[in-house]
């Protein structure tokens, strides 16, 4: 069991200024943005905290584009943003840390363009092998 | 004589190949659905088969998905003559409520022949067993 | 003599269409290669052209089989953003037929794993039951999948005195049934020698692999969302969470088939709950969704169904996210597999009872 | 009652006579299965006009497939079919050595699985796999039982079998496990469940059969049939023989019993079909033929 409260605190003493917002919207729904990079130690952190990643959302921000990990540390459901540039979208991997991520990554990278670094299969999941463009870019 | 013997023997004994396409399930669900006590599809002489070479009728579902396209013509030019292609649901039909999508490559009868269509969203059992037999009718009838 | 089977995709145990390609060593699996892909429509995108009134629609197409859960995951998350609370009359009758779907989505993965496993007749059986659950949704909803029952802020229709009695007669028949088939799983000697100790997903796996629903539950990691995240009114009524650490294919089907029993005895107290609110409101009318962001979580049949969506404002939502159970699921399948037989590939496949046109959107 | 040589190779107990059997069979099978399923099934000549529309359709060979593939199912036909010949119920001159029955038997069983290697797709390849590997696990219960049958009866011949049974009674009373190993394995033999290992549908979609159409599937189909009246007709003679018209209704009786067991059993495993047959089959009828040896 762990609070919202809880929680900011644990990401801001371990990420500090890397944490660029923290909210908590109704029933429980956490939503934060951390700096790109520093990801991968918030889900580290999420991990020891036993949560249980639900899934990888990709978003076409114009400027940038965002990928939003959502987990349940039971009893929050947190949503993780980290976001990269349009023109040089490169995120690292989480599939080592979640071997489940690995999929969601695959459905980032041919949706949305997302250049997922170090992932270790980075073929197309669901759109033909032969497909070249992003379906969900909006700009 | 032998002919009208023959055609009657392919009435009876409707063999179906099940592709689903690209649907949301449903059409699926209601084909085994119309297999199940309540509606009995073998009345019919109709049994699912699970391989092209021993179908006769190709039930088709759900809009073509971009992968599904190469799979299903493969699918239909497996299937040995006399054969016909029924395409069932709204999807098969028209793409539905999927119509703007950019993965489709539309409804079943652009990629082949379709011999008859059973609408619906889902089409209930009844409305498929029906539009089965009435295909076969039509096709080998008198 | 090594062998690579192709299963799908169009095959008969998986009657949608995916692909799986098993290294086989003689009978013994190897490896295991999945490809998804064959069922996905661009939902996601489609929803983004539609409104919020026109996607709960469309996500009910999702899934033939899960189309309530979607759209209650959809609705609630769209709920969140606007910030309205739903009638607590809506959120039972939302439960109700919720929980019928669970019962016929239950009932039909008994049929298809008994198919699969080659014994016929239990699927008939069960099939045949199956028939009062959706005479009962299409009396009660009009149709008998695809309910178009939501609505943001509520329900489109009530469920009325004159439905209750038909439905209570319904799952006296589907319990008695049931307890006849969970007998019939455990007691076949063909059946246990086909289910107990094939498909084996350790507890440790299920966890790492963000397992959800009753593959996880029968694996011992017990994770519901009706408990874990109460929504609707699951927290009001009272009811078990089946968890069995046997790990294999057998425990599957036993949660499956036990939950059959707790979903009948949540819609009775949920009738019971509904007949005393008689004459409350059935939905709130929300005008305009404001810019901002909502998770939706639903323990559908198979798990947990997730919806994000965000919104900008307009009419239209800027991103919906769908993460079906089986999309975590699959995953696990692979594992699941080690150390099969070539007979085991499609009754372990469908044990996590999948949906891959749920997974592919 | 003695026939002519052609009357007997076409109409009775050959072509003609084993195939009316033969769809009687079948369609009993189809109906009854149908019926205990709350279903109202078929009509009875389901198997009929499955048999004509197969005949009328067309039939490919895969082109990696070797020229036994177009063999394979005349083979097997033609050997199922030798054997009703072989039974002393017509009065033929030439009533048959069981062991030659036995063998001609196999041969069609044999068949199925070349049918199945010889059509380059790894589902055939599987399915003649599996029907290679369950022809060694029941043929060890099935020997042995004949075995135990033949020294009873003092006779490798079925005729001889069918009149020791005449004079002494039916072998079931003196031979019970061994009569209870041959049934056991008749499911195998005839592809029935529980032990359709190597037709499998939801599996291998059909085994052998996968890559087969149109007139080649017909005649596999037929002989498929073929031995299901075949086997239970051997069954009735090696330990139910009274006489011709107690042989008709015990084989039908026998037939209900099979389609009621497929009805409730589900398909097993390989391995398990071997322990099955090699632990406890062949244990019940070496113990029946330690009896009789004794």
């Amino acid at each position: 069991m762990v609070t919202a409260s809880e929680l900011e605190e644990t990401l801001r003493t371990h990420l500090r200024e890397d944490v660029l917002e923290f909210t908590l919207a109704r029933r429980n729904r956490v939503f934060s943005k951390v700096r790109n990079g520093s990801h991968r130690q918030a889900v580290k952190l999420f991990q020891d905290m036993g949560g249980h990643l639900s899934v990888i959302t990709s978003v076409d921000l114009g400027e940038e584009l965002e990928l939003v990990y959502h987990f349940e540390l039971h009893p929050l459901q947190v949503s993780l943003k980290t976001s990269a540039p349009r023109g040089n979208p490169r995120i690292e991997t989480i599939s080592d840390i979640y071997p489940s991520a690995a999929w969601y990554e695959r459905e980032a990278m041919e949706m949305m363009g997302i250049t997922v670094v170090n992932h270790p299969d980075p073929r197309h999941l669901f759109l033909p092998d032969d497909y070249t463009e992003y379906p969900l870019r909006r700009f | 004589m032998l002919d009208k013997m023959v055609n009657y023997c392919r009435k009876k004994s409707p063999w179906l190949l099940h592709v689903s396409c690209g649907s949301c399930n449903n059409c699926d669900i209601e084909i085994l659905a119309a297999l199940a006590p309540r509606f009995d599809v073998e009345r019919f002489g109709g049994v699912l088969k699970p391989n092209p070479r021993h179908a006769d009728i190709i039930v088709v579902t759900g809009i073509i998905s971009l992968k599904m396209r190469d799979v299903l013509k493969r699918l239909y030019e497996q299937t040995m003559e006399p054969k016909a292609a029924v395409a069932i649901g709204s999807c098969a039909i028209t793409k539905g409520i999927f119509n703007e999508t950019y993965a489709s490559y539309g409804p079943a009868d652009k990629v082949i022949p379709v011999a008859a269509y059973i609408p619906g969203c889902p089409p209930r059992p009844q409305a498929i067993l029906h539009g089965v037999v009435t295909a076969l009718n039509a096709l080998w009838g008198e | 003599m090594d062998v690579v089977v192709q299963f799908g995709p169009q095959h008969l145990a998986l009657a949608e269409p995916e692909r799986l390609r098993v290294h086989a060593e003689g009978e013994k699996v190897v490896n295991v290669d999945i490809a998804m892909g064959y069922n996905h429509r661009g939902i996601e995108k489609l929803a983004e052209r539609k409104t919020y009134e026109q996607d709960i629609l469309l996500v009910e197409r999702i899934c033939g089989i899960c189309s309530m859960s979607h759209p209650v995951a959809f609705t609630q998350a769209v709920e969140d953003i606007a910030n309205v609370t739903v009638p607590e009359r809506a959120n039972y009758s939302r439960m109700i037929i919720a929980e019928l779907e669970r019962i016929h989505s239950h009932l039909l993965w008994a049929g298809i794993a008994a198919e699969i496993i080659g014994i016929e007749t239990l699927f008939m059986y069960i099939w045949r039951d199956r028939e009062f659950v959706l005479d009962q949704l299409e009396i009660i909803t009009g149709n008998r999948n695809h309910y178009a029952w939501n609505t943001v802020g509520g329900c489109r229709k009530d469920i009325t005195e004159k439905h209750i009695p038909g439905l209570l007669t319904a799952l006296d028949v589907v319990e008695r049934r049931t307890e006849y088939y969970i007998d019939s799983f455990l007691r076949n000697r063909t059946i246990k020698a086909r289910l107990v100790g094939t498909g084996i997903l350790p507890r440790e796996d299920a966890r790492r692999l963000c397992t959800v629903g009753p593959l996880a539950r029968a694996s011992g990691y017990a994770v519901d969302v009706r408990k874990d995240d109460p929504h609707l009114a699951y927290d009001k009524v009272d009811f078990e969470k089946i968890v069995l650490d046997e790990e294999d294919n057998m425990a599957r089907a036993k949660v499956r088939l036990l939950e059959i029993i707790e979903s009948v005895k949540i819609i009775r107290q949920a009738v019971t709950a509904l007949r005393e609110l008689s004459g409350g409101e059935i939905a709130v009318k929300v005008k305009q969704i404001p810019p901002g962001e909502g998770v939706g979580r639903y323990e559908a049949p198979r798990g947990e169904v997730f919806h994000y969506v965000r919104s900008n404002g307009t009419f239209y939502p800027e991103r919906v996210k769908i993460r079906a159970p089986t999309y975590a699921n699959v995953q696990a399948v692979p594992v699941m597999l080690q150390g099969d037989t070539l007979g085991d590939v499609p009754i372990t496949l469908a044990s996590i009872d999948p949906c891959f046109c749920c997974t592919d959107r | 009652m003695s026939l002519n040589p052609l009357i007997s190779i076409f109409i009775i107990p050959g072509l003609l006579f084993t195939s009316v059997m033969t769809f009687l069979y079948a369609g009993v099978y189809r109906k009854v299965r149908a019926r205990m399923q709350n279903r109202r099934g078929p009509p009875f000549l389901q198997p009929f006009y499955d048999f004509v529309k197969l005949l009328s359709k067309d039939s490919v060979k895969p082109e990696k497939a070797g020229a036994l593939f177009t063999w394979a199912p005349v083979i097997a036909l033609a050997s199922i079919l030798v054997v009703p010949m072989l039974f002393p119920v017509w009065g033929l001159s030439f009533a048959g050595d069981v062991i030659v029955v036995i063998y001609v038997l196999n041969m069609s069983s044999i068949m199925l699985a070349v049918g199945g290697f010889s059509s380059a797709s790894p589902f055939g390849a599987v399915g003649g796999s599996r029907e290679v590997t369950q022809l060694f696990a029941y043929e060890l219960p099935l020997a042995i039982s004949i075995v135990a049958v033949a020294v009873r009866a003092g006779s490798f011949s079925l005729a001889g079998i069918a009149e020791a049974q005449e004079v002494h009674g039916m072998l079931f009373y003196q031979l019970p496990f061994a009569c209870i190993a041959f049934l056991s394995i008749i499911p195998a033999k005839i592809g029935l469940q529980p032990f359709d290992i190597p037709e499998a549908e939801q599996e291998i979609l059909g085994g052998p059969l996968v890559e087969y159409s149109g007139y080649r599937l017909a005649i596999f189909t037929l002989s498929n049939q073929v031995k299901m009246f075949t086997v239970i007709s051997l069954a009735v003679i090696l330990f139910f023989w009274k006489n011709w018209w107690m042989f008709l209704i015990t084989g039908g009786l026998l037939w209900l019993v099979f389609i009621f067991i497929k009805i409730i059993s589900a398909r097993v495993k390989t391995e398990q079909s071997f322990v099955f047959f090699w632990n406890y089959m062949a244990v019940l009828a070496v113990i029946d033929l330690v009896r009789v040896v004794i």
